[in-house]
């Protein structure tokens, strides 16, 4: 393969045809993306609700949504709950495990690996309605699978455990995306790198150390940006505790759904759902200054090799 | 030799382990629709076919799996149409700040599908006659699709090498025809995986389909499988571990076709 | 009545409810397909009549029909929890029923069939928006096989909360796992509210909304939370957990089916849908033996509102007409007809429940004991919810108190942590008793 | 030995330059005119431009300035399809998701050439490169000779005015190489299309092309036949660039009528001005000596080195290595002095040709 | 040309078997010893075998059957990292993120060496290789040839036994691959380290090696030092596969004291056998002559192609392809007859060396 990099335009698109590829897609996305994510960002700055006297009437109330949701402490423990959330579930379990699986999977042919891939994809692409579903059969309190199989009769893991519980759930539900992405990553790390590594003694932590997770860098960080981005939006958990009890896994999702859709605020609700693309911003710009780093000296790397040895 | 094979062992166990826990929340799904008296939890089943009679029987079910396929298959198809040609455009053409706008616009994408846009969604859909229709509901959802499939269609476009093109080009063909000899070819993969993720993420969505449509002659699954429960908020599990089954299993077909076919994976990864 | 426009003969007509075929309410939504409509379009030759079944959450069907006619669209008549009236005409997306079916309205002959607090369900500051279709009563049901075992009579009528304490003690002696279910905690929902925290405050004297006012840490609040800690603050009456876990009540229902619950708060939809021995979700083969039911007390004799001795709790669905609709004087007819003596009885074909009118419940509920009950000596108790907007919002933080006080919290902190966000809820002290 | 009869030139470049965005020189004014028929070779070391030239004769690349003349025509601004040139890729680039045959016709179906014509036209010219038995493969199913082949094919097959090829066997292994050089070579006799031949190996360029442009740096530094640049490279680096061993480039001093390099005083035929002179022998005009004389380099042998009939040895010398290339069995012992003696030398000055010796 | 005194065995081969899950036979039964300080060349055409033996050695592959003992111990059951080997790969595999220091020192780094001193020794060993300038560049900064030398010093640094190389320098182009060849054969008999060495490139392995051993489908063909095999491949497979021009192999016939070859009759000192016979000459040792001569290969002179000093030129007769190599300037020009006439020549029968002639 000579360039994996493209070079400008390779098929001779220009300008012009660019445009025209670039257009439906731009419409679709502005008319029905960017124009209600602005009206959105607009009804934050409203009373708005959907019925009562400010439906009729919602009046401009400024910042008073946003400093309403900073100064509710049940917000701000949704949101560290969010982050632990986020942490837990995404950034350690599901990218964990999947690199995990990506990486003992590598070498594997055969029968096992394709039930454990088609597992892993399965729980990813079961309607979300449904998953809810299988996932109280498994904890139940009284007749749970897990319970039965634990030994642990009248554990209420959902209850007890509720944050745990859904960081485990969504572990399970998001794992296949991260386990594709690494699977393909390592594809890329060239093997007499690692066997280098081998050879110089490097034990597997070493290998993963020194050789892979540089390898990698660029796929690990758009992988944690995608799923981070995911699981800060995902509501899926709501319908295994409802967010409760008392609101110990009232992660963001769930606190705008009772915000604007039970109590119907639903200026308060795209105020918090603003915060919550705030806060992602944030999280992106971090990954993405990790990346830059990277892609400066990637760039260097490519005019090197390209014009020789600098003097 | 020894400590090769038992470290093999090992991770062999390890492996059973994980495919266990992936596996054992699946159980119900195996069980309950066949259980005469289907419980929220898993047991072997009094083995009966009672359940998928009862669901034949609700004058929805089927058509909503349909409607599904409609919504669901529409949303993918225009997903993947629109993104692999802008992913195409934006990965072969410099355009100073695309990735800018690209993580701008994923980002934006995290707001329109909250709870929170309903009502602009709902009012803009009003406005443009799109109130129960399928298309509504496919064009609704998939603009919150594109922003993800753009960018990471982008990035297969961009692990292609371009000399394919390059030789297509100077044989003379026009960028259409090296898009559908060449290039579609080539990131099929790609598409296949996009669309399967597509399909699944429209399969299990609820609140958009619910406000958008009118006619239950025309609700997914997904809607359908909300009304399976009593006045009082108690689910008819008969009815819904059944259904559950069956709604599952045209997105689980797909993903199995896709894999067969094309092998269901991100070939390069994603690393923009 | 018939009447309607000139220009009939192109006319088509839609009811919207929450209910669909093979699914929720599947029986209503029958009712609509295969007898209002066939039987109205009898009578009126060139009027289509359209069903928009939707059959989910109540909170989704809520946001839809808001969201219909905050566009000016949707149905021509809409089923609408009674609650909901008053936020939906505060946002002028309903209007009453006079200003859109005309003078006729006034005349229609059911006004005389439906009892005034039945009526009360639709009516909003003053002014009536719809048609009440239905009632329902909350009672204590009460396993008498359960009872038996532990000494309790057969036939029992607690006359404070005290004896339901002792009843459940006894049950407790008796190796009952859960003697009382007390709905709690947010995860129930509305069913916290409606079936546990107002009947109490009811039988403690107080109303959630009266005079303008919300109900905050009063007395009476604390002496409602207080009955809560008796029974779920470790004397191991009920069952803490059931009422956190998300699936609680679905659980609890069929852990009293199962025999396993002594005493349960509920509305009369228990009788109808839970234990219905043949299709209800969690039947009981035995439901007509086994099964008591008995009014809920007042805290003492006479301490209840309106100085009562019982107390219960109503809601109830009504018909509303859309303002925005192209046929309005239509639409009424159809409406009145669908709240028609007839009508009503068809509706009711085959299963019993208490309708709104009293000509059509005389006939039916001699079926159903306990349905008659209700209507004849619990509906003369009862009270109703304030349909106003912010009211979800209260009824949420009612539930988040007795989440507290599920979870270990004094009655007096649960209370005073309410009556915080209660006046964020409604605008300040100022709109607060107690 | 340009090919004789045709000069019709085919390929006319004048001030060609291509500037990259981010600053790059890739070309810098090339002019240049390859005749109908010729086998033209660009040499050079990586970088320094062959690839972009080719590019930009195909349209692939826009120059910055100049102009791109095929067959008479200015073809500057036309798109890469109307040159009606075809480029073979160093990666052959053929299309993995056909089968041999949709592959050759590929250029045909886009010329819109009916399916039965074109199929046929594709088989024709596979069996003329022995491809007929793999007609139905997919090129994953090919061998690296075979690929290259296909890609071949293809160009052919839609009868260009000129093959342009970009290091069509780097990709093949040692042996494959030297068999598909022959093959080629063959091959551009029989069709008699111009070629322009990019490779950055010299025995490549030397064994197959008319002629020759080493390039460096985005310049052209010398356009010659083989035998010229062989024997008369035009700067040291050309000198150092062509051979099949390194050439000896060694600096030098120069008296009257004598040249003082490496402990070795030659004769001078013509006085020449002293400067920056640099003495250049390959290695097979060397002789080896064991004996010492005034006008041999002495040094002690290092290394031997098998070339099969001949051996190539290295001495070392106080102040660089010099090498001699001695048919087998008359290598000196390693560790043993000897004296190289020069049959045939080139001196430059200033990096430039002056004269050969 | 055995290198003298040393013949302790380092690395010693016993019926190795490798055969991949896909029922691969990579190696079959392959025994071996190599000495002490020996540098012995892996050479065979692709896929015969030659990394998959190299990594066996190295440890990265579980043979399936048979043993490796290095420097004396049954290395078979020893992971990579216990072999005290040091192997550079083909595409150097220099860790793009680390500097050349830290790269040189990383085998110290994991045996666990002191900062300060696996500095030290990174920055003496790279002054032996010339690195000294480029201790804090990163590879992505460095020419291939720098790679190279990186990818060395790091093997040097860790002092290991024997030195494992995949074709380490097939990834240079063609110039430096020349360089680099004579400085890897200085710098090996310098240190003295037993090394094997992979290649598919003829010339590579007879320049550098002390013996070669000629690989196809996972078996050894010969083992022998490049002059021998050179002038006495023991099967046709090996005479094709060796020298920088390919051998001319034709099929012959035997009559009492005379070979009938492509139109020639040749006269044979020892009556042979018939049977499946093949003449094998080497272009180099052809002359070319201008008229007809009993005793040479008649053809018509079909192509040229430049090596230099000299010219290999290709007959065309009926039956098949004859070359020659011929002194720049005495080739005769294309399409004219000439006779071919063979100097030193091998006789094969079955395809196995039966004669030198
Ligand atoms: N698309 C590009 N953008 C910027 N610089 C480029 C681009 N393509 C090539 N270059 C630069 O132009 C110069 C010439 O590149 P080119 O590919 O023509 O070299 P080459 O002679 O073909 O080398 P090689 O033998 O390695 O293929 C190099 O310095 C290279 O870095
Ligand atoms: N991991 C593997 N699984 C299955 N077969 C393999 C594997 N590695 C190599 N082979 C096969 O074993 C044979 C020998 O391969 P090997 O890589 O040793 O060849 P090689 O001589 O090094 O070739 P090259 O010159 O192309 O590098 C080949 O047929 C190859 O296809
Ligand atoms: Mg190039
Ligand atoms: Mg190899």
């Amino acid at each position: 393969m000579a360039r994996p990099t493209s070079a400008a335009d390779a098929a001779g698109l220009g300008t012009g045809r660019a445009i025209a590829f670039v257009l439906p897609a731009l419409t679709l996305i502005a008319v029905f993306l960017v124009f209600p994510a602005l009206w959105t960002i607009y009804l934050g700055l409203t009373d708005y609700r959907l019925t009562g006297t400010a439906a009729a009437d919602p009046r401009l109330v400024g910042t008073a949504n946003y400093t309403g949701a900073l100064t509710d402490p049940r917000f701000l423990s949704s949101l560290w709950l969010t982050v632990l959330y986020v942490g837990g579930s995404a950034v350690i379990g599901q990218a964990g495990l999947g690199f995990t699986l990506a990486w003992t999977l590598r070498t594997r042919t055969g029968p096992l690996r394709r039930a454990v891939e088609g597992v892993v994809l399965l729980s990813w692409i079961l309607p979300s309605t449904v998953v809810g579903f299988l996932w109280f059969a498994l904890l139940d309190r009284d007749d749970g699978t897990l319970n039965a199989l634990l030994h642990t009769p009248g554990l209420a893991w959902l209850l007890d455990h509720p944050l745990l519980s859904i960081i485990v759930f969504n572990v399970w539900r998001g794992t296949a995306f991260s386990m594709m992405l690494y699977s393909a990553a390592l594809e890329n790390v060239p093997p007499s790198h690692l066997e280098t590594a081998r050879l110089a003694g490097a034990n597997v932590p070493q290998q993963l150390r020194d050789v892979v997770l540089p390898a990698i860098r660029r796929h690990i960080l758009t992988n944690l940006l995608l799923i981070s981005l995911w699981t800060f939006n995902d509501f899926t958990p709501f319908v295994l505790t409802g967010g409760g009890p008392e609101g110990r896994s009232e992660i963001l999702p769930v606190y705008v759904y009772r915000v604007a859709l039970k109590d119907g605020q639903l200026g308060a609700g795209a105020a918090i759902s603003f915060l919550i693309l705030l806060i992602n911003l944030v999280l992106a710009l971090a990954y993405l200054r990790l990346l830059r780093g990277r892609r400066q000296r990637r760039r260097h790397q490519e005019i090197a090799a390209a014009g020789g040895p600098p003097a | 030799m020894i400590r090769h094979t038992l470290g093999r062992l090992a991770t062999t166990v390890v492996i059973a382990a994980v495919l266990a826990l992936f596996a054992l929340p699946m159980l119900w799904l195996a069980s309950a629709p066949f259980d005469d008296t289907p419980a929220i939890t898993t047991s072997i089943p009094d083995f009966t076919l009672r359940n998928f009679a009862a669901i034949l029987d609700n004058p929805y079910a089927l058509g909503s799996i349909r409607n599904s396929l409609i919504q669901g298959g529409g949303a993918a198809a225009l997903v993947v149409v629109l993104a692999a040609l802008a992913a195409y455009a934006l990965s072969r053409v410099r355009v100073p700040g695309r990735d800018a706008l690209l993580y701008l616009l994923l980002l934006l994408s995290s707001v329109v599908t909250g709870t929170a846009a309903m009502v602009p969604i709902f009012e803009l859909a009003t406005r443009l006659g799109l109130i129960d229709t399928h298309l509504g509901v496919i064009l609704v959802v998939s603009g919150g699709l594109l922003p993800a499939a753009i960018f990471i269609l982008k990035d297969f476009m961009d692990d292609t090498p371009t000399s394919y093109e390059e030789s297509a080009r100077v044989f003379g063909a026009t960028p259409l025809q090296i898009l559908r000899h060449i290039v579609i070819p080539l990131v099929r993969p790609g598409l296949a995986t996009i669309a399967v993720w597509a399909l699944a993420s429209v399969w299990g969505g609820f609140l958009f389909q619910f406000i958008l449509l009118r006619d239950p002659e025309k609700a997914p699954g997904s809607v359908i499988l909300y009304t399976l429960y009593t006045e009082g908020g108690a689910p008819k599990l008969d009815l819904i571990s059944t259904f559950s089954l069956l709604y599952s299993l045209p997105v689980v077909a797909m993903y199995l076709f896709v894999s067969k076919r094309y092998g269901f994976r991100f070939h390069g990864g994603i690393k923009t | 009545g018939t009447g309607g426009g000139p220009d009939e003969s192109s006319t088509t007509l839609t009811i919207a409810a929450n209910s669909i075929e093979g699914g929720k309410n599947a029986e209503s939504a029958q009712w609509i397909k295969q007898w209002v409509i066939p039987e109205f379009e009898k009578t009126h030759p060139n009027v289509k009549v359209l069903f928009q079944p939707s059959g989910v959450d109540d909170e989704q069907y809520k946001t839809k029909i808001a969201l219909d006619l905050k566009s000016r669209t949707g149905a021509d008549v809409i089923d609408l929890d009674g609650i909901w009236v008053g936020e939906f005409a505060q946002a002028g997306y309903i209007k009453p029923l006079t200003e859109v079916g005309g003078a006729t309205v006034e005349q229609w002959e059911g006004w005389s069939q439906i009892p005034q607090a039945v009526q009360g369900l639709g009516i909003f500051d003053g002014k009536k928006y719809g048609l009440p279709q239905g009632t329902d009563g909350r009672v204590l049901f009460y396993n008498k096989t359960l009872f038996t075992k532990a000494g309790l009579p057969a036939t029992w009528q607690p006359r404070s909360w005290q004896d339901i304490i002792d009843a459940g003690t006894r049950l407790k002696a008796a190796g009952v796992p859960t003697p009382i279910q007390l709905n709690a905690g947010t995860a129930m929902g509305e069913a916290t509210t409606m079936q546990g925290l107002l009947p109490l405050l009811a039988g403690a004297g107080a109303e959630i909304y009266t005079a303008g006012k919300w109900t905050g840490a009063s007395p009476a609040m604390k002496d409602a939370l207080a009955l809560y800690q008796r029974v779920y603050g470790g004397s191991g009456l009920g069952d803490p957990k059931l009422q956190q876990e998300a699936k609680g009540r679905d659980k609890s229902f069929a852990r009293f089916a199962e025999g396993k619950i002594g005493i349960l708060a509920e509305s009369d939809y228990f009788w109808r849908s839970v234990i219905e021995p043949k299709a209800g979700v969690a039947p009981m083969k035995d439901r007509d033996q086994a099964v008591g039911y008995a009014k809920i007390p007042a805290k003492q004799p006479g301490s209840g509102i309106r100085g009562q001795d019982y107390v219960s709790m109503s809601g109830g669905a009504v018909r509303v007409l859309n303002p925005f609709s192209k046929n309005p004087r239509l639409a009424w007819d159809l409406l009145a007809f669908m709240h028609s003596a007839a009508a009503t009885k068809a509706q009711l074909a085959g299963q019993v429940r208490i309708s709104a009118r009293t000509d059509v419940n005389d006939e039916v509920l001699t079926a159903d004991p306990m349905l008659k009950y209700i209507a004849d000596d619990v509906l003369p108790l009862t009270a109703y919810r304030p349909g106003l907007a912010v009211y979800p919002q209260v009824s949420t933080a009612l539930q988040e108190a007795t989440a507290a006080v599920v979870s270990g919290r004094s009655a007096d902190e649960a209370a005073t942590a309410y009556q915080a966000k209660l006046e964020g809820i409604v605008g300040g002290a100022a709109n607060v008793s107690g | 030995m340009t090919r004789p009869g045709k000069e019709k030139p085919v390929i006319t470049l004048h001030a060609l330059t291509k500037t990259f965005p981010g600053g790059v020189h890739a070309l810098d004014d090339i002019h240049l005119t390859i005749a109908d028929g010729e086998f033209f070779a660009l040499l050079g070391p990586s970088g320094c431009g062959k690839t972009t030239l080719l590019r930009t004769i195909a349209g692939l690349e826009t120059p910055t300035r100049g102009t791109v003349h095929i067959d008479g025509r200015d073809a500057t601004p036309l798109p890469p399809g109307q040159r009606d040139v075809a480029m073979v890729f160093q990666d052959y680039a053929i299309f993995p998701h056909m089968d041999v045959t949709t592959n050759i016709a590929y250029p045909l179906r886009i010329k819109k050439v009916p399916r039965a014509e074109r199929t046929a036209k594709a088989a024709d010219v596979a069996a003329r490169l022995s491809l007929t038995d793999l007609l139905h493969r997919r090129p994953a199913e090919l061998s690296g000779g075979q690929q290259q082949r296909v890609a071949l094919a293809r160009a052919i097959a839609c009868h260009p005015t000129a093959f342009l090829f970009d290091e069509p066997l780097s990709n093949l292994d040692a042996r494959l190489r030297l068999e598909a050089r022959t093959f080629l070579k063959r091959l551009q006799r029989e069709l008699a299309v111009t070629t322009v031949f990019v490779t950055h190996d010299q025995a490549e360029a030397l064994a197959l092309a008319d002629r020759i442009a080493v390039m460096s740096a985005g310049r052209m530094i010398q356009v010659a036949t083989p035998a010229e640049i062989f024997h008369r490279p035009a700067t040291t680096f050309v000198a150092s660039f062509i051979g099949s061993t390194p050439m000896n480039l060694l600096p030098a001093r120069a008296t009257d009528a004598a040249l003082h390099v490496a402990g070795a005083t030659l004769p001078l035929p013509a006085p020449v001005q002293d400067g920056h002179l640099t003495y250049g022998v390959r290695p097979e005009y060397m002789t080896l000596s064991p004996t010492e004389r005034p006008d041999a380099f002495p040094g002690t042998v290092s290394v031997h080195e098998n070339l099969g009939t001949h051996t190539l040895v290295t001495l070392e010398t106080p102040a660089t290595l010099i090498q001699a290339v001695v048919p087998e069995g008359d290598e000196p012992p390693l560790g043993t002095p000897a004296w190289a003696v020069p049959r045939r030398a080139l001196l430059y000055r200033d990096d430039t040709l002056l004269t050969t010796l």
